[in-house]
């Protein structure tokens, strides 16, 4: 059943089958944006947060997402500015993939913030000193250039492609996407950044706290980094697992190899310079504030020593390794294993640098301060999930996502 | 949804031809520049008329503004006067003045406080110090209050509706431009403007803030 | 984030912090509105034209 | 003219873009950004002058002079007064949050009538006239009776105008049953007029005292006048000057010089060996002793009979026996007691914890004594005892009144048995349930005190309670015992009325503080002298004539004429002539001298071994085998232990090793912990003799093995949703344990067991 | 946030508690509240849950019975001048907002909660949790807002606050002195409500700059350290104790390190003038 909604060429579900895919999202969604409601209506009482967790799971659910999101914008790099021409097959799909991030961050970030109203003294009394500001401009900067750079894609939906109008809006921002593309490297590397100085410039939390160049800690360069190297990760395991739920492969395994390869180096590099940064907190950072490396590990019930190692070795050298050998990338098991394993890495370290920092006793007579997320935060949390879901499900059926799809599914 | 003719253009002759739709957008802004800039505020502020039309030309000409805007011992200014102190002189009235009687019925002899309503209240985040400005810094109350010493009447009370702020903080232009009606407006931004140009800096949050 | 802002400051901080952001504003703002205006410009020209664009 | 959806398109365009240009997107974000700054339902409070007004604390018994801050007739704010002479500008944090009481959810807002079950809860608003005539009925029927006498009232204090007042109108009356509530002064008074011959309050001048040992008295910790406490603390530390035995390392105790550990229950016996020491080395003051004391020797009476003397009793308190009762050693026994005899104006104190309970008069009578032997009685840095006020107008009464007064007291105060005795409430309860037939109190008024929630062993009491027909509160507050009530008769908050009050408990001076009122009665509520008053004049007859007054203003106005133009100047009058007596004229016991052998005691008893103060074990209620700890009360200064319970500004201030999610926390040693499989933040459940509880486990090195010690004053179950339900009540845990001297209540612990939950 | 050129009559206020002088009683946080409008729950047993802007913590020796030493520690917001001394506290320089700020006259952290939007950054940065958030709405049951102190505003859901060294008292000091002609404020005319309420004298107030008062000898004792001094956050509250243990419990030591080592708190404030 072809309507011209539908890009030409390509085969879809029945609108029944769908309807009853978005009501089951659509149910998980409803469920998330009660729990909003509640949020917003009676206040952050409705979460487990407390004074000694002012941060949690949302602002990790927040730098996870950037960080995963970051596909979006080192695959505009890659392909607007490298000029790897082969992404193009999949830049639509990174494109979406980070503008669902994007939103959904911005979405945690209105909802964290407990004057909702007042949110937007982030941007008129800006205090350029803060790390959050930073954060705030150009995520949403960022999040504007992502919506330019989705909006030709949604544009080439045949209904709207009819209209003359948009037809060339369409042609046009493609004509310019360059520059855009560009413009988006430039405020991804500063928010990336500056998401990892928000932990890093904290000099009264010697867990996260680093040194650095000039105004920016080292974690400000080391979360650019790992969201390059990682971000891509995700687009292709989103990618992996769009193709397993729609039963099609979408694009080429040749993509993925090189986005493999291409976040195999960078995160070899990034786990180098990770180590080094570790290594120098553990014997000269936290020593001079008192601390030994493992009273960051002990006494407590859940950070334990595993935790560094499962982010350094376990979901970072180890993939790190396998993506740069042509035979780990080539064994399509590999290659996703790796990239899971990449994936969850960027996410402990996103957890580490949120939840540990604030579970670490400062006084030696305190105790690991703990937590325990309610249930309007998980639904809040994963609301996004279902957000990105029902998107994704509209952008797979309704846009020519993959310019791959025809040639390789040529029976439909 | 989608049915046989969405797929084929609509021929040009049944389309609104190009000015038709150029006057519908004028219609929408000029529509929405009317209500956005006559409309709107009239109906974000409510006027209200002070209990008691006071008369400050003559009480002024009988008795320095001190007597009834005085700072006390504390360092506090006591702002509007009260019952009490208004009725120091007007226990039993000393005029023909309508309002005067009003005054004495209504408040003195039902021994209420009159419910002035005032217009350069700050909200309750401002600390402000009539005595840095009016002892410290030699200020005249006209300054920031107009000439209202010389005022015969008591002009209306306009009241933000959303904010509960009266409309003096703001100022009476929209745009906050010109020069400000009733001797100043009262906004954070106008403190500091003068304080910017008085001392050199525009002032430490504390200076004004509880 | 403007000059009228009591924050403002014309300090280093500000001019580094605020020019980089109104440099991506304006180059943002620029492109968007290169593109709505040959959009408009295309339409007006060549109405209901070709369409291969990619 | 073609009309299409695209007209309408433009037409939402052009009205979008108009909007961006109007005040309209731009000024509603900044006013809707200054509507959540002015929340209409978050408070802001109305400015205006500051006025402050002097008043006196009376939350409690200790009297502390203060500031109320007052803006437009609303109380802001409570601190010290500076020059007021009892605490000198310090004051409790229960005195500071005082404001969250009077305008807090647990007072009484007017008269009330139960209507449901007692202690339901469910009450009706009546007239003041009705609550009056309910009562004064109440009591016209019993004294037609010819009952006046089973009519008893509960008071916290016995001295100033309102407890006066209290008593006067029960003279009148015809019933001897006017019962303050218990205090560690009750044993000290006790010794004070054994030992001296005279009533009165018990001044102890530890601001100029050079050398404090405390015998567990809480003196950081609401002991005596709280703020006089902590203030005169201010150079404990500094100057070397407190040591503190107690067996659990209190507030006290941790700000002492030394902290001496002994075994609970065992002061008596380190003061006597103390003593011992002190005599065996000459150390005592002969001055004192030769001249002006009685009994030290032992000595011949006119029958001829030779009786034991101090100085022989304390031969049987050896350091080294001492040491084994009290579990300190030797060496420290010795040391204690030259550094105590050499310092410069030493002085001891007892009265453990906060000085709820009374405790045995031999611990008293033993501690006098290491006072005594140091010449401190009246001298700079000692004891002195403070007389009581005296200024009473004259009264007549009726014969059913006489006869009424004739009756003996309900709780067994001041009969042969305790001839010494004033007040015993703790025997209350066991006089009704075991009274055969009706209670023998018919109707009880109680003012002050709590006492449902203050006695020990409290559900006894509350059985006591139900067989009173009539009980009627005059209770500020809704508390435990108003809530038990038949009727209420709500007095005015401390802050809204005139009180005086008289030196309290452990001031050296004679100083009397006004308490007056800083802000308007708040509530439908009436000064209880002025509701006395009322209903002696609906009783008519010399009742009625005994309240001559308008009302309880003039009375107080009368009754402190001298004193008034002091007091309404600076809120307190110091007595200007008040000078301890010189040693020649202090005592008034039989001999006219200082009594180590209290003659007045042997009398009683007719035994030598009850006179003299001794060393006795008091057994603790429980079977040791099943219950093999021991749970003690401790103070803490911040929660209120007594009558009024903890406003939410002192809950807020205790820790979470204290409470936790409502939960009170019992304290004991890791070591007694690990031996009963407990460790820290386990629940378990304590159980004593009197009850059992819900508790929590906080291991304290500081606590002696074998111990556990729970907080006083937790576990209210009425006033308002921010005070009850939090933790549990000590008192209901223990039981009285009757001093054999002085029926007072020796109880300092209770057997007990914990068993993890 | 500027940095201003360090003026001879640029005030640093900060506070000496002496620990051997305190004995919990918790009068300091009771006038705290009172004076500063902080509202309670029913249930305050969770203190990260609750709003107290001065908080005493009770720390032991360790040692067993009866070796045991208890002491009390007082803490109020630290006032921080900053790793340089120039007023970028851990918190202010991390607010986006400028809701915090550190008020160059006399280096008092100020916390402004209308302009606060309740990002929690500050309580991020903060290690001493001086900071605290209102989670909830306040409530004054029955008529309990008449006692609200009419001088500091009343926050609302959502904004963090914070002790301000009572910053209020110091505006209305000034207002006295402003009405009666004069420059400077006496020392006993500015004390926050805790000094004040202290029944044992514990804590002690002025200007750290003044050495006419009683703070700047104190604050220069041998006796004299701050919590976590490790951390460079050069606090403005200062403590007094004799013993070393209660040293060993304000900072973080490696083994073998001993608070001895550490030069005595106020070379490290006196070194950047």
């Amino acid at each position: 059943m072809t309507t011209p909604a539908i890009p030409e060429g390509v085969k879809r579900c029945s609108t029944r089958k769908f309807a009853i895919w978005l009501a089951v999202v659509g149910a998980v969604l409803l469920w998330g944006v009660y729990a909003m409601f509640l949020v917003w209506y009676k206040g952050l009482n409705q979460t487990g947060m407390n004074d000694a967790y002012g941060f949690a799971l949302w602002i990790w659910a927040d730098l996870a997402v950037i960080a995963l999101g970051g596909g979006a914008f080192f695959s505009g790099f890659l392909t607007y500015i490298i000029g790897k021409k082969e992404l193009k097959n999949i830049i639509n799909y990174a494109v979406i993939i980070g503008f669902i991030c994007y939103s959904s961050a911005l979405l945690i970030l209105a909802l964290d913030i407990g004057q909702p109203l007042r949110g937007w003294f982030i941007f008129w009394h800006a205090n350029v000193h803060s790390m959050l500001t930073e954060v705030a401009f150009c995520l949403s900067v960022y999040f504007g250039v992502l919506t330019i750079e989705f909006i030709p894609v949604v544009l080439e939906n045949p209904k709207l492609d009819r209209v003359p109008f948009l037809h060339h809006l369409s042609h046009n921002l493609h004509e310019v996407m360059a520059v855009f593309a560009a413009t988006g490297v430039f405020l991804s590397f500063f928010h990336q950044g500056s998401l990892g100085g928000v932990a890093g410039v904290l000099y009264g939390r010697p867990f996260s706290f680093r040194e650095g160049l000039l105004i920016w800690p080292w974690t400000f360069f080391l979360f650019t980094w790992s969201a390059a190297a990682v971000g891509p990760c995700f687009t292709v395991m989103v990618t992996w697992l769009t193709e397993k739920v729609t039963g099609k492969k979408l694009v080429k395994q040749e993509v993925f190899q090189l986005l493999g390869k291409i976040s195999g180096w960078m995160l070899l590099t990034y786990m180098i310079a990770k180590i080094a940064d570790t290594w120098y907190w553990a014997v000269v950072t936290a020593p001079s504030k008192g601390f030994a490396l493992m009273d960051f590990y002990t006494n407590n019930p859940v950070y334990g020593i595993w935790i560094l190692i499962a982010e350094l070795v376990v979901c970072g050298l180890v993939p790190a390794f396998i993506l740069i050998s042509r035979k780990g990338r080539e064994n399509n098991t590999l290659l996703l294993t790796a990239m899971i394993l990449a994936v969850i890495g960027i996410c402990i370290n996103r957890w580490v640098m949120v939840l540990q920092v604030m579970a670490a006793p400062l006084l030696p007579f305190q105790e690991w301060y703990m937590y325990m997320p309610t249930w309007q935060e998980v639904a809040t949390t994963i609301l996004p999930v279902a957000y990105g879901i029902i998107l994704i499900s509209l952008a797979h059926r309704y846009l020519p996502v993959f310019p791959q799809e025809k040639e390789l599914n040529p029976g439909n | 949804m989608s049915t046989q003719s969405d797929n084929q253009p609509v021929p040009a002759e049944n389309r609104a031809s190009g000015w038709v739709i150029f006057v519908f957008f004028l219609i929408g802004l000029i529509a929405s520049l009317i209500s956005g800039w006559i409309a709107f505020p009239n109906l974000l502020y409510s006027t209200q008329q002070q209990p008691i039309d006071f008369n400050h030309k003559a009480h002024v000409a009988q008795m320095d503004c001190s007597s009834c805007h005085f700072f006390r011992d504390d360092g506090s200014f006591a702002g509007s006067p009260t019952l009490d102190e208004c009725k120091s002189c007007h226990m039993y009235p000393m005029s023909n003045d309508p309002d005067e009687q009003k005054f004495i019925e209504e408040y003195v002899k039902k021994d209420k406080e009159v419910p002035w309503l005032i217009y350069a209240e700050q909200p309750p985040c401002v600390f402000f110090s009539h005595a840095a400005h009016v002892k410290g810094a030699d200020m005249e109350c006209r300054t920031c209050h107009g000439d209202i010493g010389q005022s015969t009447s008591l002009r209306e009370y306009q009241e933000n509706r959303l904010t509960g702020y009266s409309r003096d903080i703001w100022g009476y232009s929209m745009l906050r431009l010109g020069e400000a009606k009733h001797g100043g407006r009262h906004k954070m931004n106008d403190c500091a403007e003068c304080h910017l140009k008085e001392t050199g800096s525009k002032g430490d949050c504390f200076q004004c803030h509880k | 984030m403007f000059p009228f802002i009591f924050e403002w400051a014309w300090d280093i901080a500000h001019l580094v912090f605020m020019g980089a952001l109104w440099y991506a504003l304006s180059i943002i703002g620029a492109g968007l509105t290169y593109c709505i205006i040959k959009s408009l410009y295309d339409t007006a020209t060549q109405e209901g034209g070709d369409s291969a664009h990619h | 003219m073609k009309i299409d959806r695209r007209c309408f398109l433009s037409l939402v365009i052009g009205g979008a873009v108009g909007t961006t240009l109007t005040p309209v997107p731009w000024k509603l974000t900044d006013d809707i950004a200054i509507w959540t700054q002015n929340w209409p339902w978050t408070p802001s409070p109305e400015k205006g002058p500051s006025v402050y007004k002097k008043s006196v604390c009376t939350l409690c018994n200790g009297g502390c002079g203060i500031n109320v801050r007052t803006v437009k007739g609303q109380a802001k704010k409570i601190e010290g007064q500076a020059d007021y002479p009892v605490n000198r500008g310090s004051l409790c944090p229960m005195g500071i949050s005082a404001t969250q009481h009077l305008y807090g959810p647990s007072r009484i807002q007017s008269p009330m009538k139960r209507t449901g079950e007692r202690g339901q809860g469910k009450w009706e608003k009546i007239s003041w006239a009705e609550a009056i005539s309910t009562v004064s009925e109440k009591l016209a029927e019993l004294r037609s009776r010819k009952k006046p006498h089973t009519v008893a009232c509960i008071a916290e204090s016995d001295r100033g105008t309102v407890p006066y007042l209290l008593q006067r109108f029960l003279t009148a009356y015809g019933s001897p049953n006017f019962i303050r509530t218990p205090s560690s002064f009750d044993a000290q008074e006790q010794a004070l007029y054994l030992t001296q011959g005279r009533h009165g309050t018990i001044g102890y001048d530890l601001e100029n005292a050079g050398f404090i040992l405390s015998f567990g008295s809480a003196l950081m910790d609401a002991w005596g006048t709280a703020g006089q406490m902590l203030s005169a603390s201010a150079d404990f530390k500094q100057k070397n000057k407190l040591i503190q035995v107690e067996p659990r390392l209190s507030d006290t105790a941790a700000l002492a010089s030394q902290w001496v550990a002994a075994k609970p229950g065992t002061e008596a016996a380190l003061a006597l060996g103390l003593a011992h020491v002190i005599v065996r080395d000459n150390l005592y003051n002969k001055e004192f002793v030769d001249n002006y004391a009685f009994g030290f020797e032992d000595w011949e009476d006119e029958n001829g009979t030779v009786h034991q003397g101090c100085k022989s009793l304390l031969k049987q308190y050896p350091p080294k026996k001492v040491a084994g009762i009290t579990g300190i050693d030797k060496g420290t026994i010795e040391s204690l007691a030259r550094k105590f005899a050499r310092a410069k104006r030493p002085v001891a104190i007892c009265g453990r914890g906060s000085g709820m309970v009374p405790g045995g008069l031999d611990e008293a009578l033993a501690v006098f004594a290491l006072n005594a032997l140091v010449g401190n009685i009246n001298q700079p840095g000692g004891v002195t005892a403070i007389p009581e006020p005296d200024y009473w107008p004259e009264m007549q009464r009726d014969k059913t009144a006489s006869n009424g007064m004739q009756q003996p007291r309900v709780d067994g105060a001041e009969s042969d048995r305790f001839p010494n005795t004033r007040y015993l409430l703790n025997r209350v309860p066991e006089a009704i349930n075991s009274a055969k037939g009706e209670s023998p109190i018919q109707a009880l008024l109680v003012a002050g005190g709590n006492p449902l929630y203050t006695m020990a062993d409290t559900e006894t009491a509350k059985k006591a309670f139900d067989k009173i027909p009539f009980i009627a509160s005059f209770s500020t507050y809704m508390d435990e015992t108003a809530q038990y009530a038949d009727i209420l008769l709500p007095n005015h908050h401390f802050l809204e009325r005139f009180e005086d009050v008289p030196t309290p408990a452990g001031t050296p001076t004679r100083v009397i503080g006004l308490t007056r009122p800083v802000v308007e009665p708040r509530h439908d509520t009436r000064h209880i002298g002025d509701t006395l008053i009322n209903i002696a004049g609906s009783l008519g007859g010399f009742i009625e004539n005994a309240f001559p007054w308008e009302n309880y203003e003039a009375f107080l106005k009368q009754t402190l004429t001298k004193q008034w133009d002091s007091l309404e100047k600076q809120g307190y009058w110091v007595d200007p002539e008040f000078m301890p007596p010189a040693w020649e004229k202090a005592f008034q016991t039989p001999s006219g001298k200082y009594e180590f052998y209290p003659s007045q005691r042997s009398k009683a008893s007719g035994k030598d071994a009850d006179a003299l103060p001794g060393f006795r074990q008091v057994e603790l209620p429980g079977d040791p085998e099943k219950m093999p700890l021991t749970l003690m009360p401790y103070a803490s200064a911040r929660i209120a232990g007594g009558a009024v319970a903890n406003p939410p500004f002192m809950t807020k201030t205790v820790d979470t090793d204290v409470i936790k999610d409502g939960a009170v926390f019992v304290e004991i040693n890791p070591q007694t912990a690990k031996k009963h499989g407990l460790s820290e933040g386990d629940a378990a459940v304590l159980k004593t003799p009197a009850g059992k509880a819900r508790v929590r486990i906080h291991l304290f090195e500081g606590l002696m093995p074998g111990l556990v010690a729970m907080p006083a004053g937790l576990g209210h179950t009425a006033f308002s949703d921010y005070i009850a339900g939090k933790g549990a009540n000590v008192n209901a845990l223990l039981t009285d344990v009757t001093d054999p001297g002085s029926g007072l209540n020796a109880g300092w612990g209770i057997r007990a067991s914990l068993v993890k939950a | 946030m500027t940095k201003q050129a360090q003026h001879t009559k640029t005030k640093r206020y900060g506070m000496v508690i002496d620990l051997d002088r305190c004995t919990g009683c918790g009068a300091c946080m009771v006038g705290c509240y009172a004076e500063n409008n902080v509202p309670f729950r029913k249930d305050e047993t969770d203190k990260m849950l609750s709003l107290n802007w001065l908080r005493v913590f009770k720390v032991d020796n360790g040692k067993p019975f009866p070796d045991t030493e208890v002491c009390y520690i007082p803490k109020p917001c630290m006032q921080c001048d900053g790793r340089h001394m120039e007023g970028h506290s851990p918190c202010v320089s991390v607010c986006p907002a400028v809701a915090t700020d550190y008020d160059e006259p006399t280096g008092v952290v100020s916390q402004i909660y209308t302009r606060c939007f309740g990002c929690r950054y500050c309580m991020a940065a903060c290690p001493y949790h001086a900071r605290k958030f209102n989670w909830w709405d306040p409530v004054w049951p029955a008529d309990m807002e008449k006692y609200l102190n009419p001088d500091v505003s009343v926050r609302m859901r959502g904004v963090v606050e914070k002790c301000s060294f009572c910053y209020h008292r110091y505006q209305k000091a000034r207002d006295k002195a402003y009405v009666e002609g004069r420059d400077e404020i006496a020392e006993n005319e500015y004390q926050p409500a805790c000094a004040e309420a202290c029944p044992t004298r514990a804590i002690t107030f002025g200007d750290l700059h003044n050495p006419e008062h009683e703070v700047y000898e104190l604050s220069r004792s041998k006796k004299a350290f701050r919590l976590l001094e490790k951390l460079n956050t050069n606090p403005k509250v200062y403590y007094l104790t004799s013993k070393s243990w209660v040293r060993r419990k304000a900072d973080n030591y490696l083994e073998g390190e001993s608070p001895a080592d550490r030069k005595p708190a106020h070379k490290a404030e006196t070194a950047s003038h």
